[in-house]
This record gives C-alpha cells, structure tokens and sequence, in this order.
C-alpha cells in the first residue's frame, strides 16, 4: 500500500513505533541516528466486523457476568468484567474480597502458562493403566465442591485403586478437631462480627483465615458510634489486630495459657486465672459479658480451638456451626503420602514432592512442571466448578472463556477419567448466576457443648524459649501466589516488605543476638541488607533474613509459610515446607544462628 | 499577578540575543570572516600583529598613486612593500 | 633596545610585548611537558569511564543511581550545582573584573574562560542524563507542538534551562572573542592542519586598528551584558531550592548565598588549575605572585559572604520557630551526616580567615592546598543542601538517607576527567593567556603607555570596506 | 581571492540566517502548523461503500451500522447481516456487492480499512462523547458528503485539548448529534455545559483523562 503522509505522521508523531518494536528510552541508544532515517512500513488497521453479530453483543462494549473464584478452596464470589468477550476487571460480589481474585487476572493472561499441547487422552489412558496396576495417589488441594466430591466418588468405585489425598500447607484441621473436643462433632464455624458488641481477636489476620476479609469489613461496619470494642491477643502482628482497641502481644504459647485463663475467668473451665495480665484480663471479661465474640487463628491447637468455641458458647456469642465445607480436610501431611507414593497424580497447589523413582507421575497445574506428564489445569476464569465459601454458602461458578491453553479443570479432569462429559448448567445454577446469588444457603448444625471440656482437653501448646510460627504470606500466602507479580510487587502490611519472605522477631530478640543496630544503621543508608539466619525448628532448618518489627513479643518469630519464600538459596521447600501446619501444632524448639549478611 | 515569574526567562532571551547580535555585528562592521586578506602577504606581517605598527595603503582607492605613495611613505622612514592579491 | 612590555609592572622579569608572545604561546608550539600528558592521560581515562557510566544509565535506568524516596536529587543535582559555580569564576574575572578596570585579570582571564566553558559543559550533562529521557530534553523548549503543552514557565526548573543555556553561549562566545587575535597570530605562525584550523577559526582577522577599536568595544558590551548572566545564572539555580517547600530549602536568602558561593568555588578552582599550571609551563612572570594574592583577597570576601550565609541559615531557622526547619537545622548538625556539615564548616568558615593573613595567602603552597579544601568545602556545602535537606523533610515516615552507587560515582570523576581532559586538549590549542593584553580592559591603569589599539571606547560606525 | 572571500562570506551569513530562519519556523509554529496540514486522503475499502449515498443520501442514520456508539469506546462496524438486510432484496446482484454477498453466503469475514487510527497509548471512549452532545461532525466531519471516506483532521493531542479545554462552542443537543449538517451554537453550548454535567476543562485536560 502506497505510504501517504498522513500515515506518516501518524505514526511518526504518536507511535514512536518502528519496524523493530516501539523506542523505549533504553532502547534510544541502541536505535541512535538509525531512527533519524527510519522510514516506517505502514500496515493499516483492519476493521473486521461479525457477519452475524452474536445477540447481546455490544461490538467494543463492555459485560458483566456473575462467578465464583475459589482462593485456596473458598470461594469468592465476583462479578467479572469483561471487555470484547475478555475478562479484564473483577469486583467483590459481596461486602470484601481478597486481593487474590482480581491479581489472579494476571496468571490467566501469563504466557508462562504456555506449555506443551496437551495430550490429554494419552495421560487418562497412562492413568488407567497405573491404575489398573495398583494404588494410585489422587493428591487435591482443599476442595469445597459437592459435585466434584460426587465425581471423586463415582471414580473411586470405578477404580477402587484410586485413593485420594488431599494437600494444604495452612490447614484447618485444627478447627475441625476442636469442634470434634468441644460439640463432639467436626464442624466449621461461622462467626457474624458484626453483631458482637466486644471482640477478641486471637492471634488472627486478614488473609489467615478464609473469612477474613469479610471479618474486616463487618467489623469496620461498627466502627462508626455506637462502637464495638475489639482486643485483640497476638503473636504475630496483623492488620486485624491494627484495627484493635487493646492489644496484648503473647508468644503463641503464652497465647494458648492466656486462653485458658481466659476461660477461666469466664468460669467455662474451674480455677481461677494465674495472671491477670496488667488488668488486660478482668477488662476484657467485663467487655466480653456484653456480647462478645471470640475470633481464633485456625493454626491454634485444637486444644485452644475447643476452648474458643465454649467460650463463645458460653458467651452466646453469634456463631453458627455448619458442617465442614471439606468432605476430608486437607493437610500437610498429604506431601509425605505423595513423596512415599510410587503412582502419583498430583493437582495440588505448592511445591512438588519428588517424582524420581515413581512408577506413575503426573502433575497437574496451573504452569507447566518438569514432570513425565505436565497437564494444564483451567484458570478458574476458564472452567470453573461451584464452591463454598467460608460462610458455609454454595456459589455457582461459570467458565468466561475458552482455555487458552488447552487446560481443564479438576472436575473435568476427573470426569475424563471416567470417560464422561460434565452436565452444562442447570436451570438453577443459570438463575442464580443471572441473580448473583448463592446456589444454597449454608445449613447450621444444632451443637450443644458437652460438659466436662476440661477433662477430654488435649495438652496446649508448650513453652519454648524462642518459638516459631510458619503463617502465610500476607500476599503470596502460602507461595501459591509466588509467580504473580501483582501479588510480589504489593508491601506486605506493617513490615512493608516486598518480594521476598523474612524471618520476622522483635526488637529485642535483634537486639540480644547483636543484630539490630547493624540493621538500623543500614536501614539510615537505604541498604536492603539484612543478616540471614539458620533457622532450626524441629529438625528442619531454612535460611532466612532478618527483619524486626517492633510489634512482635518477645520470644516469637514468625516466618512466611516456607513454600512463601523463593526457593532458590534459601529455604529449601522440599525439607521445610510440607510439615508447616504440624510444626505449629508441636512445640518447636527454634536455634537461630547467624548465617551472615544476605546481599 | 504571576508576571515577576515570567521575568527571569525574558531576561535570559534579551541577553542571549543581544551578545549574539554583538557578535555577529562586530563580524559584519569589520567585514569578516575573510578567506583570506591581501595584507598577510606581507612578509613581515607577522611582526605586525604583535607589535610592530603597519601601514596598508589600498589600491582600490580611486586615486591611488603607487609612485607618490612609495615615495611619500620612504621619506617618512619606512619600508614599503608592494603586496599583491593572489 | 626594546621597548618594555607596557604591561611591566603587573607582570614580573624583563618582558618585551615580543618575548612575552613568544612565551605564552610555548605551551601550543612546543610539544607538552610531562605533567600535560598525565593529565590528559588521566583524563581520557576518565571521560571513558564517564560514557560507559552515562550508557548504563540509559540502557539500564536511573534506578542505577542512588536517588531514593524522598532523595530524588542526590549527586546528579550536588554535581550540577557545584559545577555550574565553579563555572562562575571564569566569567567573573572575565566580565566583571573588566568593567570594574581591573586589569590584572588579563594574565588569566583565558584559563578562568575556558574552564567556565567545560564546567558549564560538565554541569549541563547532569540535569540532561536526570532527566531520565534524555531524548526527549527538548520538551522543556517552548516550541508550539502537536501536544498544545507549554512548559511551566513560573517554574525555576524551566528558568534553569535558558539560564544555562544563555550563560554556555556567552561564555562560549567570550572565549572566543578573546582568542580571535591570538588565533590569528598562531595561523600566522603555523603550518599543517593547525594552519587551516586557525585559519578557519580566526575569521580572517587581519589585526587592523579599526578592527581593534570595535573589538575593543563588542568586547566590553560583552562582559557588560555578562556580568547581571552570571549573577542570574546561579540565583536561579538557587532558587529551583528556594522555591520549594523543603525545610532547608526555603530561604530568600538563597540568590545572593549562591552567587558568593559560586565565585568563592569558581576562584578556589581558578587557583587549583592556576597554581601548577604557571609552574609547569613557567608562567611565574605572567601569573605573578601579586595575581594569586589578588585573587586570594577576592576568594576571602566571597568566602565570607559564604561563611555569613552559614550563620544566617542558623539564625533563621531558629528565629523562624518553624519545627521542620529548625529540626532540618539539627539534623544537619548532629544527624548521620554531621560529619559533612562540620567538615564544611571547617573549611568555609575557620580555614577560610587564614586568608586575612598576607604570610599565608602569598603563600603558594599553602593557597593551593587551601583552594582544593575549598572545592571540596563547596562541594560538602551542596551536598549539605541537596541530599541532607531532601533526606529529612516533614514527615519522619519519610525520612530516608541517600548513598550513591558507583555509577554516580563514576559520573563524577567522569566530569573531573572530561574537564582536565578539555582543559588540556584547549592548552595544547590555544595560548593559556592573552597577548595583546592591554586590548581587552577597558583603560591600561597599570600601563604606562597607551597602546595604539586602546583608544576609544565606542564603536565608530564608519563605512565598512570590503575586500 | 576575492571569489574565495565571497564563498566564505555567503557560506557564514547564509548559515546564520538559516538557523535564524530555522529557530523562527520552529517557534512560530508554522512548523507544525505545516505538520498538521493532513488533507483528507481517502482509504480505498474492499467494498466500494459510499457514505455520501447511504448517510447523505438515503439519511440512514449513523447508528444504523455504528450501532456501539452510544454505548461501548469503539463505535462499531456493521455485521455483514446488516448490509443483507437491505441489500437481499435491493441491487441483489450488483457486482460491487459481490465481496458482501459471498462474506454472507460463505461466512467470510469482510475486512474493512480502518481510516481513523489512534494511538494505543490513548484512551478514548465514543460513549461519553455522543451523551455530552458533541457531533459525530465535530470529529468526522462531514462523512454524508465523503463519497470514499477520509480523516478530515489529524487527531493531534492539540486537536483534542482544543475542544476539552473549551467545550462549550462544540456542544450540540443530544438529538443533534447524528445530524451532519447542524452548527453549533456557542450560546446554547454554555447552557449545554450545565445541562449534561460536562466536567470542568481542569479536569478533562487532566493527563488522566486520555492517558491511562
């Protein structure tokens, strides 16, 4: 085509666009006088209407549909924007989300997600074969779907070799058990803030808990006269607990003794509390009498979980219990199976367990994975499947768009297995994704506490001089997040970190290994140094920087679920990650040594 | 009110274009640049730039008399060359 | 016998106008001394390093340097600043020390020039390369564009760049305007290639009286429209301090602080270049003691100007009862970077008196140690300035301290070594001082003859001949 | 010598007047203004359509096939369906048509030369434009007298502050906008800036505004 002037211009006056790609400023170098002579082929835009145009088409325009995205297993309900047919905004259905859902955009469009086309039949047919051959270990992540519990099910007495595990570095177990010491039956609890007139946070952050960012919103809800009062008891230090009237800072141990003193003075156990916490105790009893709510970390022991939950019960605090939104709950332990495992097909989120030596391997993820069968899992903007979220509602889901790389997601996974095709969307699941509304409502359990908790009550938490608590990143949680650079490029709340994981402790703990004032003074210099530690806590051992918050108490650490921190150098994930949740259940007796000053 | 701001620019651009103008006004009242000048032929011009005073009588002058002007000159004391344009 | 150089008595030895052309013009005639080939050795060296570090800040980015939140200026500004004051000296002595008859200027009024030429040259390449898009620097021009913007004119930033760039032309064409004559003689005097340079260079000035008597003139016209350029030049640049907010920054004491401070660095780095230079290429005679004891006397009051404004800036933070200011004068004290501050105050206040005193200003050992002192104090001062204020603003959440990288590092010793470097490539070309001295001030006070060239002050417009 | 004088003195005066002439054309804007002297080139389309039948003629009404202007950023191509509708029964076999007629039997997709071109880096949105009253004309100019249709103007960023810094003498009423032959009254445009809650030029030459 004939170059005019005008496209000349066009391109020379905005486009700054050459044969070889736009002038960025460090490109300018490079391009020198080359672009004082570039004379510039000009291809002219093409505009290709539809021949039919599709109903409810707005060519250029904008849509809004209604899905569920599920963030380690919970689902957040959304409202997806899309734009010519691509989804490129989500916005919380509810009162809060997550900043997951919206930074997971990115890793639908990733490119790294290309891999090899998948060869699908070929996989299902080598699954068959090993499972034909002898047990085959089905690892999921925590999962709240009934229909694909439906599916697991049907694929079990099909294959009665398939035995299914399922995998989370941050388990909820511990709740489930304290249910099971406190009701006599596992269940889930489902905390309404925003009628508590007083409420104890303990040792409990935003992102820590599936409910969290609801939480926060229902009790900024009352933050506006009348009030509510909030306390909150920590060990780490969160942005929940920023929003407390009272805080008292407790290693986790001391933490779990408070609880127990706590209930105590409520006359939930016998005997009288050991301390009264510098009057912390007697003012929060008087608080909690006026409608209070505890609010417990799910990484407390069960021991503590059960406390909680009579306390509330003895509180007549607004919790509901409904029955636990996992058919198995999911749990660390699932990596030990998997790495023992001689078949494995592993779908998890996290790191791999090895693969060497295996008769039958194969991994399904969202990336491709060096592995003898690497399948592609669907973004849940791809495929989606219906889930619960952590108020015990079922959300219907719907796909936004084609797999843009050949992926399926686990349900159709599975139903390929079997050899069958999922139904499409019922009439009421259509409803209620038109509605925006849950598919059902959650179901309480009618619970009573039974008597004589203090006798069936398992040993706390024991005391350590230093002692360490693996929780999840903030932003990466549990490193599920780790390639998304929205998520890496976000500060971390308090610590302000960005990037990498640190070893978070006290002042004072920097301060008696001789550490801080070096740190202070490269902090002046606006050097991102910082002394790394060897970390040993219950035979594991990682390298971590150093990082001190004022916050902290004294003798607690606490360190991002290992999967968190980069692998590389660092914190080997094999040796430290999969026992994350155990480590904090046992009493960890923490070595730190100093390793030397990381650059 | 934000005229004093706009003062100090103004200021620049006069100065600017009155040195220049200076300049380019000396160069044109003395006729350069020159190529090159028929008095540099002398040979001991040299001297002259440093501190040897010289005298150059031009022939374009209507009435320029080489004989009276070489006489009048050596009556006077001084050396006369005659410099001819390349 | 010959006469005696009408200049005698500012200039020391039996000298004749002769002689003394034939010694100045040693140091472009006669291959180099030793001491020329370190520096320009050095200096090459150094530039080299100075492109490679000018080419990682563009393929790599400015997040190379150390700038930091909230140290957005660090050594990019600190090395402007300082550059563009030692700039000041050459057109100081070249402009004012003319208008106010002082004609021992003469004997060093080309070196002073031509260092202002590289200086302002070194310090241009700063806010240049900050940009970070250099490519794009003539946004700051107001052409009308396709865009319909304008750069804010009520903004000092944008005063800075016509600043600049009016003080880089005059000076350029001051230096110029000096060496016309001197270019003329040596295109005489040469062969080869330096022959047709001269040749192009001197316009074809042939040294005619008339010539002279309107050279003379433009000359004067010049250093008068140069002296409110250089005093404006650094008032501005104060004022892209003065006019913002930051504590330590906003003095209307600024323009008059920086003017002194720009003539006190500009001599101090006179006499630095000065002082080994007469004694490598035996200038003793031109560049006499007397010359270095003048311009010790001119680096003391300006000093004390500087020194003043130190004690002033107290004072006013004090009087001021403006917390941040006054914290901004404390941190500056007694903060991390205290040492800097003292040092400084060491230097342009306490070290600075010695020059009350004749035994240690005619002291030539103990100005050139001193003069070197003063380049670093006036350096200390705008890092003191720049970085210190920057590094302690309003908010303590804010506060942060800078440490340069050594890309910054290397962009200035990069500019010390294009400036030596220049400096020494100009030496080799062009005289080091001006022969036909008694031409270029105004009237010859010290002379005891008029030269012929010296009469009239005015141009004569008469009817121009064309050749 | 004397040529060589001359040589040399028209070499440096000549010079020193090209730059003066130079830095004068630069300043003056006539540079530019002789930039943005784009007359109208028209684009050659696949299909010989002529807006001055269809729209000038006929009067179908812009939306008809720019059906997205109202709502969406891009104001839309018709689907092939939509030139059927008439075309099945008018000129139905017209060889003109005959790239349409095979795109619908087929199911090929016609590909249309798009005459205006922005930048990527600069977002613009039909929507807003057509609910505060500003003429496809303002911008198009008047496509119902294009036979082959052109961009009447370059869409410098100058073209745009224009009419964001002073909207006012550019407003029409909001059932004027497709009409092509309208003119604009700057009086009734000042009432307009109130009517349709036009936001202030501060805010609509905000960097943001298109940059984003």
């Amino acid at each position: 085509m004939r170059r005019g002037p005008q496209e000349a211009l066009e391109r020379a006056l905005f486009r700054e666009e050459f044969p070889f790609g736009p002038v960025t400023r460090r490109g300018f170098l490079a391009l020198g006088l080359v672009s004082l002579a570039a004379c510039t082929p000009v291809v002219r835009r093409k505009g290709v209407p539809y021949v039919r145009q599709p109903e409810g088409v707005v060519e250029g325009g904008r849509r809004e549909f209604f899905t569920a995205l599920p963030h380690a297993g919970f689902a957040e309900p959304v409202r997806v924007r899309t734009y010519q047919g691509r989804p490129l905004f989500l916005v919380p259905q509810g009162e809060a989300m997550g900043p997951y859902p919206l930074a997971g955009l990115y890793s639908l469009y990733d490119p790294a997600r290309k891999g090899k086309a998948p060869d699908w039949e070929g996989f299902y047919a080598a699954w068959r074969r090993a499972l034909a051959q002898g047990e085959t270990l089905f690892v999921l992540p925590r999962t709240t779907s009934p229909r694909l519990e439906a599916l697991l099910q049907r694929a079990q007495a099909r294959y009665p070799n398939l035995r299914v595990a399922r995998f989370e570095a941050w388990s909820l177990e511990n709740v489930y058990r304290g249910a099971e010491l406190a009701f006599g039956q596992r269940a889930w609890p489902v905390y309404s803030p925003e009628k508590a007139e007083t409420v104890l946070l303990l040792d409990v952050d935003l992102h820590e808990h599936p409910a969290g960012y609801g939480w926060w919103a229902a009790l900024s809800q009352r933050r506006l006269p009348p009030m509510n009062r909030i306390y909150a008891v920590e060990s780490g230090a969160g942005l929940l607990g920023a929003m407390a009237d009272h805080r008292l800072a407790l290693k986790p141990s001391a933490l779990e003794t408070f609880l127990l003193d706590l209930a105590k003075a409520l006359g939930v156990l016998p005997g009288s509390p050991a301390s009264d916490y510098g009057g912390f105790l007697p003012a929060l009893v008087e608080d909690l009498e006026r409608g209070g709510l505890l609010l417990p970390g799910v990484h407390l022991t069960p021991a503590a979980q059960a406390l909680a939950m009579a306390v509330n019960a003895r509180l007549r605090a607004p919790v509901a219990y409904v029955p636990p939104p996992e058919a198995e709950p999911a749990t660390p332990r699932a990596f030990l199976e998997a790495e023992a495992a001689s078949r494995l097909v592993w779908a998890a989120e996290g790191p791999l367990p090895g693969l060497e030596g295996k008769a039958f391997a194969a991994v399904l993820s969202l990336y491709p994975k060096a592995a003898p069968y690497s399948l592609p899992l669907a973004h849940p903007l791809e495929a989606a499947s219906p889930a619960r979220d952590a108020w015990g509602r079922l959300w219907p889901a719907q796909a936004l768009l084609k797999p843009l790389y050949s992926g399926k997601s686990l349900e159709e996974v599975l139903a390929g297995l079997l050899g069958e095709g999922l139904p499409g969307l019922t009439a009421e699941e259509r409803r209620a994704l038109a509605e925006g509304r849950p598919l059902e409502e959650a179901k309480p359990l009618a619970l009573e506490p039974l008597p004589g908790l203090e006798g069936r009550l398992s040993p706390l938490r024991r005391e350590a001089s230093l002692e360490l608590t693996l929780r999840p990143d903030a932003r990466l949680f549990d490193g599920r997040y780790r390639e998304n650079p929205y998520l890496q490029e976000l500060p971390r709340p308090l610590s302000l970190l960005v990037w990498d994981g640190a070893l978070l402790a006290g002042e004072r703990e920097a301060e008696a290994w001789g550490l801080l004032e070096g740190i202070r003074a490269r902090e002046r210099r606006a050097d991102p140094r910082r002394p790394l530690l060897r970390v040993r806590a219950s035979g594991r051992e990682a390298l971590l920087p150093l990082w001190p918050l004022p916050l902290l108490p004294e003798g607690s650490l606490v360190a991002p679920s290992p999967t968190s921190s980069t692998p590389k150098g660092r914190s080997s994930p094999r040796r430290s990650c999969p026992r994350a949740a155990t480590t904090l259940s046992s009493p960890p007796s923490t070595t730190v040594t100093w390793a030397r000053w990381r650059r | 009110m934000g005229w004093p701001a706009f003062i100090p620019v103004t200021f620049e651009i006069t100065i600017l274009t009155i040195t220049v103008g200076i300049f380019l006004y000396l160069l044109y009242l003395n006729g350069l640049p020159l190529a090159a000048h028929p008095a540099v032929l002398a040979p001991r011009y040299r001297e002259a730039l440093v501190d040897r005073p010289a005298l150059f009588v031009y022939a374009t002058d209507p009435r320029f008399d080489p004989e009276a002007t070489r006489d009048l000159l050596r009556a006077l004391g001084a050396e006369v060359e005659e410099v001819r344009r390349a | 016998m010959p006469e005696r150089h009408p200049d005698h008595d500012l200039i020391q030895g039996e000298w004749t106008e002769r002689s003394l052309v034939e010694k100045l013009l040693e140091p472009v005639e006669k291959p180099p001394p030793r001491p020329w080939k370190v520096v320009a050795a050095v200096g090459f060296v150094l530039t080299l390093a100075w492109l490679y570090a000018i080419f990682v800040t563009f393929t790599k980015g400015l997040g190379t340097w150390g700038i930091n939140q909230p140290v957005l200026w660090g050594f990019d500004i600190v090395h402007f600043v300082w550059w563009i004051g030692i700039g000041h000296a050459g057109t100081l002595i070249s402009a004012i020390l003319v208008l106010m008859r002082q004609n021992w200027r003469d004997s060093l009024n080309r070196i002073t020039e031509a260092m202002t030429l590289f200086a302002v040259l070194c310090a241009a390449t700063y806010p240049l390369i900050h940009m970070g898009r250099a490519q794009h620097f003539y946004w700051i021009l107001p052409y009308p564009t396709h865009m319909a913007l304008w750069p804010q004119y009520k903004s000092p930033l944008s005063w800075d760049v016509l600043a600049i760039f009016t003080y880089l032309t005059i000076s350029t064409l001051f230096l110029y305007l000096g060496l016309i004559p001197d270019l003329a003689l040596l295109r005489e005097r040469s062969q080869g290639w330096r022959k047709k340079l001269y040749g192009w260079l001197s316009l074809g000035w042939t040294g005619s009286a008339l010539h002279w008597r309107r050279y003379r003139a433009a000359y004067v016209l010049l250093a008068g429209l140069a002296t409110p350029v250089v005093i404006s030049v650094h008032s501005v640049v104060s004022m892209d301090f003065a006019y913002g907010v930051v504590p330590g920054w906003h003095l209307t004491l600024f323009p008059p602080f920086f003017a002194a401070g720009a003539i006190y660095s500009g001599f101090a780095m006179a006499l630095t270049l000065l002082i080994p230079l007469r004694k490598w290429y035996r200038l003793e005679g031109v560049i006499t003691e007397r010359h270095l004891d003048w311009m010790g006397k001119v680096t003391l009051a300006s000093g004390l100007g500087v020194a003043y404004t130190y004690l002033l800036e107290i004072f006013i933070a004090w009087y001021s009862a403006e917390p941040a200011e006054w914290a901004q004068q404390l941190w500056r004290m007694t903060g991390p970077y205290a040492p800097y501050y003292w040092a400084m105050m060491l230097i342009n206040v306490v070290l600075l008196q010695t020059l009350w005193f004749p035994r240690f200003r005619r002291n030539v050992a103990w100005l050139f140690v001193f003069s070197i002192l003063a380049n670093v104090g006036m350096w200390l001062e705008r890092f003191v300035i720049v970085v210190i204020s920057l590094s302690h603003d309003f908010l303590p959440g804010n506060f942060h301290l800078y440490s340069p990288t050594w890309v910054d590092w290397t962009l200035f010793l990069g500019t010390l070594g294009f400036f030596l470097f220049g400096l020494a490539v100009l030496i080799r070309l062009f005289p080091p001082s001006p022969w036909r001295r008694c031409c270029t001030s105004t009237t010859s006070l010290g002379s005891t003859r008029e030269a012929p060239c010296c009469t009239g002050t005015w141009p004569t417009l008469t009817r121009r001949r064309s050749f | 010598m004397r040529r060589r004088n001359r040589w040399l003195k028209t070499l440096f005066w000549g010079s020193v007047l090209g730059v003066f002439l130079a830095l004068v054309l630069v300043f003056s804007g006539v540079a530019v203004g002789a930039l943005e002297q784009r007359e109208g080139r028209p684009v050659p389309q696949p299909v010989p359509f002529s807006h001055a039948f269809h729209a000038g003629g006929l009067g179908l009404s812009c939306r008809y096939c720019h059906s997205a202007v109202e709502y969406a950023p891009y104001a839309g191509l018709p689907p092939t369906e939509t030139c059927m509708t008439c075309h099945l029964y008018v000129k139905p076999d017209s060889p003109n048509l005959a790239l349409v007629r095979e795109s619908w039997e087929k199911g090929e997709l016609l590909r249309w030369n798009r005459v205006v071109n922005l930048p990527d880096f600069v977002y613009f949105h039909h929507a807003p434009h057509v609910a505060k009253g500003v003429g496809c004309a303002e911008c198009h100019g008047r496509v119902d007298q294009m036979p082959v249709v052109y961009q009447p103007k370059a869409f410098t960023m100058k073209f745009c502050l224009d009419c964001h810094r002073n909207p006012a003498p550019r407003l029409r009423p909001r059932e004027q906008v497709f009409n092509m032959a309208y003119v604009p009254d700057p009086e009734l445009g000042r009432e307009l800036l109130q009517l349709y809650h036009v936001r202030p030029p501060e805010e609509l030459t905000s960097c943001n505004t298109c940059h984003r």
